[in-house]
């Protein structure tokens, strides 16, 4: 029972992080019926910024506070996703508007490849950390009731609660602010949106942007605890999963995928897993998700798709 | 479909173009290449690029050095991204090129595989000094693979004598739990056979867990083991998924202590700057950590300080980056044995090197004069025997350098590895036909 | 001038109905294969073959497989890589498990199996489309990464996990050299190519295209599009399967799963793009261009940055194919959405006017 | 009523490749061939269609018409299969579905042209034109992969079939042109050849000539007449020019909102209150 918890408690955290990057997915896919495939190159892009700015800041400028040097850096970051999020608005989105679902998914893909390339080549292809005074050391509670206790994690704690911070941010800024609702127009009909004055191409590099900034913040949380290295790029793999679960256009169903898929396969691995031979964890959320599809094509929360003829 | 002709057209002369571009400035002069197969670049680059640079180095101090014997070393580099495919390419590309490949050493399993069923035919001997297959340890099956300094069957047999030696001796694994970490690749699974041989002698309990590549996800492996408390983890990683490894040890509570690496796990790069990598320790099949050694203090002097360093002068000495430079050493010295019987000062063909790298005896004075005193021991090769030997030593990670954790050398029982490496040979053999060398055959 | 049509009447609708209605084209191509078959193994050295005309027939073989889902049934795949596995280790457990099977069976035997792994996978395209049916084919993907990995009944119970093919023999002819077994290759995508472009000219082309086009009106008109889908599938991955068991038995030699890995499924979606989507003579393209470039790249990066008195080190040019390559697909998909083989027939269009444009 | 571009149906050349049906020349009304029965749909909370109920004879030219919205080719995609409809049923030539199978409407020999041409876009005229007669290609895979025997020879024969859809069309020098590049008028007869070429004997026509000026609307007006006339074949025609409508029909079903509201021959349905009241109250 104690394993089964943190089984849970882990699956639940790392399912936190998947709905992250989950959430750039589906903002980009609401305002510009984008699936972007780049949104874990994004990530890597940014943490590797993060990292290697982190690091070259105290060498250029000779302070020595890491403080300062990590805001310095995430704020560099930030505005770098945002040049990103510019440029592939005026270089790629805006030649392919009205071009097919698949024409874009592979175009981001391009993007990512781009990017992959250019994020290595510019801030290096090492492992490099991320230290912004993440506890690392394990905390363990219910002693008392389980040998052992349940082992719980300060750092997925934390990355969990900036997370859900996050969540409740972006939330808000969708439903308060005069852009949010400006992109949850676009989000509802591009044309209606555009008639009554909403700026398309502006709202796309905002939106890429925001999800550059989500990318960014899922970059420095994986980073911290994993190290920043070409690999990060696939975490966004392990996010795919969850959008189709929880439907592409769902914000809600980003979180709540996110957290079945973290749970789900952390399960498989521990319970199914060791019976079948082990390291199922990856394809076993595809499947599920798959299996899901096939009695839900539009996913937990998506909408439903007609045919018009 | 008539642009496949001018797209033929093309491609003869990309060949031409390239072979033009390649052709020796220093015509005169004999030379002897080495093709290098290195993976810049991808998940592993972190293991990759200290591994690539101390080669490049290293014959770069050949060269600062006079040459082998007068013969200017020459190498080029082929980007294989650690995937097979790509190291076939390369393979092909550099095979021919610069007078003909010496050798080739291709720093990973799958492409030492891949490539063993294409070198025989070409004539061109493979190093794999400290990883490659296993059973290419037997020169009888294996004519043309050099796994030399030790096999990774070897590196899972003097790594369980060092966890033995931890717990005060093979006999008290009994009733021990041990749980092998390993990188789901032919790499990481060439340990299996030989530990699994161990439990069955030293009745302890082995489980296995893999790793999917490129290996950063591993909460519910750490989970497994928080659940099963193992006395001991073996880790079997490679890039990336070590340095994951050792953090999500940290994050779930499992001493450090008590994870021991192998070499491939057991770089600088694994554990720098990880807050938890600290009690890490990890057996080295030679050569280990070794920044105070005489060819380093030559690499610094004769190469970096002239401006020609290949990497950063801070990894000079590094365990991965000697690991470039012994498996460079090696590829020269072999060259060296077989200049003696082919002629001295002349460059040697692919099949002559061949047998420099059968007849290859590294005594440890000759090994001191070429500054790796306290690096490595000696090698010997034989045409039974393409390993030469299997000196390993434990280091311990103590936060900012890996330190030796007791001078003991081990050497892999060779009573326990011979037959498997037999076993596995015989059926290499008889799967593809191969009659095994007579004995004759070795004399030349 | 000399690319002309004009006289070339068609009096029959066989004739209308030739892969090649313009006798240029027809000569042309007649005169490639023959130069293919007699001129280029005395031409090309060794490494010209193994490095770059293997991998290049294999690939344009598996594209021709992609392209036909992809392409020509408009169902975005991101699982081609597993078909190639599950080609490659069926055709290796049909060789080792029975005695005396004949290599071209068992190769076969490998697009056998991977047409019902791949017809198995297309279910999901009865239900989901577009972008929920890509992400789905990497779940195959990803399953068989995992099941050739860690079953080892696939692998012959090898320790290493990797297999090998030691010789290959079809009747008495021995493969073994570069030439040889370009020969091999090459025969193979003849054959395959033919009846691929038999296939998307006839009955089933036109269901497979409609059901991409509209797939609404094509069931309207009768099509049935559980066929379609599924008979794309199948014949895809058919395809794509036996250019696996080529590509391990006749490239590698020897292979592990990740020979066959999600790179690889990335790789074969590029060629088409580039290449062109729904073009037989795209797939040629597309694999020429992704086998050339990193060696051009290669080739030409360190030269192009001496002359600037910039040394090039390997890890820049590999970086450096990431960024062209995710460059050029984008480029291609906005400027070219038909990839080279477009590029190509505009070229021929203009040919046929030359010298008067107008 | 908008009465605007009044369309001449009169002059109208033969076309001889469908066989005729049954008598030929002289157009008779024959039985109830398709019965529609008190048909519902809804998406959701939507209610595209309530409770509709017409019936279609064997011959004849039946018109639905009714404002944007009103639900006319919602009622088509349930005869095709495309949607399912919630209630009601659908009898084709004795045969009562609760659901339509769009496969089987095809093989019973319905065939229909869309609203928003719905044509291959990457395909040629002859390609198009060419998958209509996919329904009676019976050749299998490996046989048309060799193009060996029956596999050939089928091929040529329905092309030849093919070819005098195209004269009837008069579309022979656009064959071989991708459909994407025709202008519109052209590719709305594509459009129709498709459908023409399933030899079929129920034909619906969804706005046929939406979009094109007089003379492309006298052409295609000839077409449908000609096919009705010459073969016999039954037409359902959703259009919104009520001078063809009213000029080629011959009973006309009026929805609004997803409900019938009168249903007749023309002069009936000219004459009918709500029908008046429908149109004048959407400012049509």
């Amino acid at each position: 029972m104690g394993f089964f918890l943190e089984a849970l408690f882990a699956g639940l955290m790392s399912g936190v992080l998947y709905s992250l990057v989950a959430l750039g997915f589906v903002l980009i896919f609401k305002t510009s019926g984008v699936f972007n495939f780049a949104q874990g190159a994004m990530v890597l892009f940014a943490a590797l910024a993060m990292a290697r700015f982190a690091e070259w800041l105290p060498q250029w400028l000779g302070f020595e506070s890491a403080l300062l040097a990590n805001i310095v850096a995430f704020l560099i970051a930030g505005a770098i996703m945002c040049v990103v999020a510019w440029l592939v608005e005026l270089l790629v989105l805006r030649h392919l508007v009205n071009q097919s679902d698949a024409t874009l998914l592979m175009a981001t893909l391009g993007v990512a490849y781009f990017l992959d390339g250019l994020g290595q080549s510019g801030f290096g292809s090492g492992i490099y950390t991320i230290d912004v005074g993440m506890p690392k050391d394990p905390i363990f509670v219910l002693e008392s009731v389980f040998p052992g206790g349940i082992l719980l994690n300060k750092e997925d704690l934390i990355a969990t609660v900036i997370a859900t911070a996050l969540v409740g941010l972006l939330t808000l800024f969708f439903m308060k602010t005069t852009t949010g609702r400006a992109l949850r127009a676009v989000a509802d009909d591009h044309q209606a949106a555009q008639s009554i004055g909403i700026p398309l191409n502006r709202i796309w590099v905002i939106v890429w942007c925001v999800a550059g900034g989500v990318a960014l913040v899922a970059g420095v949380i994986w980073g911290s605890k994993l190290g920043v290295q070409f690999s990060l790029s696939t975490v966004a793999l392990r996010a795919l999963p969850v959008i189709i679960l929880g439907g592409l256009t769902s914000i809600p169903g980003a979180i709540v995928g996110g957290l079945i898929i973290g749970v789900g396969e952390k399960l498989s691995e521990l319970y199914l897993g060791p019976l079948i031979g082990g390291g199922i964890e990856i394809w076993f959320a595809y499947v599920l998700a798959l299996v899901f599809l096939l009695f839900r094509p539009q996913g937990l929360f998506g909408e439903k798709i007609i045919d018009r003829v | 479909m008539r642009v496949r002709n001018a797209l033929l057209a093309a491609v003869v002369m990309t060949a031409g173009f390239s072979s033009s571009l390649t052709t020796p400035v220093f015509a005169q002069e004999q030379e002897q290449f080495f093709p290098l197969l290195v993976f810049r670049t991808g998940p592993y680059a972190p293991s990759g690029v200290p591994w690539a640079n101390g080669f490049v180095d290293y014959y770069k101090l050949v060269n600062a050095r006079g040459g082998i014997n007068g013969v200017k070393a020459v190498w080029e580099e082929c980007e294989t991204s650690y995937a097979t495919d790509r190291g076939v390419e390369c393979y092909e590309r550099l095979k021919g090129k610069n007078g003909g490949a010496t050798l080739f050493q291709t720093m990973s399993t799958g492409i030492t595989f891949a490539l063993t069923e294409k070198a025989p035919g070409d004539k061109i001997p493979i190093l794999t000094p400290g990883y490659g297959r296993s059973d290419s340890a037997d020169g009888g099956v294996f004519e043309w693979n050099f796994p030399l300094t030790g096999t990774h069957a070897a590196s899972a047999d003097t790594q369980l004598q060092y966890v033995a030696s931890l717990v005060g001796g093979l006999d008290k694994l009994q009733g021990k739990k041990i749980t092998l970490l390993y990188h789901d690749s032919p790499y990481g699974k060439e340990a299996i056979p030989i530990l699994q041989k161990r439990a069955e002698m030293h009745g302890f309990d082995l489980s296995m867990i893999p790793v999917t590549h490129p290996g950063v996800e591993q909460k519910s492996a750490w989970l497994q083991i928080r659940q099963n408390r193992p006395d001991f983890v073996l880790l079997w990683g490679w890039g990336v998924m070590n340095s994951t490894a050792l953090k999500e040890a940290q994050a779930t509570g499992f001493p450090r202590d008590k994870i021991v690496g192998v070499w491939p796990s057991g770089s600088e790069s694994d554990v720098k700057g990880i807050s938890g990598a600290e009690g890490y320790s990890a057996v080295l099949l030679q050569p280990g950590s070794g920044p105070d050694s005489q060819v380093v203090k030559d690499i610094l002097e004769l190469v970096h300080a002239k401006g020609e360093g290949t990497g950063p002068k801070e990894e000079v000495g590094e365990a991965v980056y000697m690991r470039g430079v012994v498996n460079a050493m090696l590829s020269v010295e072999g060259v060296r044995a077989a200049q003696e019987k082919f002629g001295v000062g002349k460059t040697v063909t692919g099949e002559q090197a061949r047998w420099g790298y059968e007849h290859l005896d590294l005594t440890q004075e000759k090994l001191d004069a070429l500054g790796f005193h306290d690096v490595m021991r000696e090698v010997k090769t034989s045409c039974a025997d393409h390993m030469g030997s299997s000196w390993a030593r434990a280091y311990v990670w103590d936060g900012t350098r890996w330190k030796l954790a007791s001078d003991t050398w081990f050497q892999a029982d060779m009573s326990i590895l011979d037959p498997l490496v037999k076993t596995s040979a015989d059926a290499y053999a008889a799967e593809k036909k191969l009659e095994r060398r007579r004995a004759d055959d070795c004399q030349s | 001038m000399f690319y002309r049509e004009n006289g070339q009447l068609k009096t029959s609708y066989q004739a209308d109905q030739q892969i090649f209605p313009i006798a240029q084209d027809r000569w042309a191509i007649i005169g490639l294969v023959l130069f293919a078959i007699v001129a280029v193994p005395l031409l090309a050295n060794e490494y010209t073959f193994s490095a770059i005309l293997i991998p290049f027939l294999i690939l344009s073989l598996a594209a021709l497989g992609v392209n036909i889902l992809v392409g020509y049934c408009g169902q975005i795949s991101m699982g081609s890589g597993a078909f190639m596995a599950v080609g490659a280790y069926a055709a290796y457990n049909t060789l080792v498990r029975i005695d005396g099977m004949p290599l071209l069976l068992a190769l076969l035997s490998g697009g056998f199996f991977a047409t019902v792994v791949g017809m198995f996978f297309g279910i999901p395209s009865l239900r989901v489309k577009g972008l929920y049916l890509a992400v789905a084919t990497l779940a195959a993907q990803f399953l068989s990464d995992w099941a050739f990995l860690r079953v080892p009944w696939f692998t012959n119970n090898s320790t290493s996990g990797s297999v090998m093919v030691s010789e290959l023999q079809m009747f008495s002819w021995r493969i073994d050299t570069a030439v040889e077994k370009y020969l091999f290759c090459l025969g193979f995508l003849i054959v395959f190519a033919v009846l691929a472009k038999n296939l998307v000219r006839s009955a089933i082309g036109r269901e497979w295209m409609a059901v991409r086009d509209m797939d609404v009106a094509a069931a309207v008109i009768g099509i049935r599009i559980t066929y379609a889908k599924l008979s794309a599938f199948a014949v895809s991955s058919f395809i794509i399967g036996v250019a696996g068991a080529l590509w391990g038995f006749v490239h590698l030699g020897a292979w592990e799963p990740a020979a066959f890995g999600l790179d690889r499924s990335f790789q074969l979606l590029f060629i088409v793009i580039i290449g062109g989507m729904g073009s037989i003579m795209g797939s040629f393209f597309g694999a020429a261009f992704i086998v050339i470039l990193p060696i051009v790249l290669s080739q030409t990066l360190p030269a192009l940055g001496n002359l600037v008195g910039f040394e090039v080190s390997t890890a820049a040019i590999s970086h450096a194919e990431f960024m062209i390559f995710g460059a050029l697909i984008v480029w291609f998909l906005i400027v070219e959405p038909h990839g080279l083989a477009k590029l190509w027939s505009t070229g021929k269009q203009k040919l046929r006017l030359w010298p008067f444009p107008h | 009523m908008s009465y605007i571009n009044p369309v001449n149906c009169a002059d109208r050349p033969a076309g001889a490749f469908l066989a005729p049906q049954e008598a030929g020349q002289t157009k008779k009304i024959g039985d109830v061939i398709l019965d529609v029965r008190n048909i519902s749909l809804r998406f959701g909370g939507v209610k595209a269609l309530t409770d509709i109920s017409f019936d279609v004879r064997e011959h004849e030219v039946r018109s639905i018409i009714g404002p944007n919205g009103a639900g006319k080719s919602s009622m088509l995609n349930c005869i095709n299969g495309v949607y399912a409809q919630q209630e009601g049923s659908i009898t084709f030539r004795g045969r009562t579905f609760k659901h339509m199978n769009s496969r089987a409407v095809a093989e019973m020999g319905i065939a229909r042209t869309f609203q928003n041409l719905a044509l291959f876009k990457g395909m040629s005229v002859i390609e198009n034109i060419m998958t209509g007669r996919n329904l009676f290609m019976k050749s299998n895979l490996l046989l048309q992969a060799l193009r060996l025997g029956p596999a050939g020879r089928e091929e040529v024969r329905h092309r030849e079939f093919v070819e005098h859809i195209v004269d009837f069309l008069e579309i022979q020098q656009h064959r071989s042109t991708p459909v994407g590049q025709l202008p519109y008028g052209l590719q709305k007869r594509v459009d129709l050849g498709r459908a023409l070429a399933m030899e079929p004997k129920m034909l619906l026509l969804d706005e046929p000539m939406a979009g094109m000026n007089v003379e492309e609307k006298q052409d295609m007006c000839r077409f449908i007449l000609d096919i009705n006339d010459e073969f016999g074949t039954t037409v359902v025609l959703i259009e919104h020019d009520m001078g063809v409508v009213m000029d080629i029909s011959d009973r006309v079903v009026v929805l609004d909102y997803g409900k019938k509201i009168g249903d007749g021959t023309p002069d009936e349905v000219r004459n009918n209150e709500d029908v008046i009241n429908a149109y004048l109250g959407n400012s049509h």
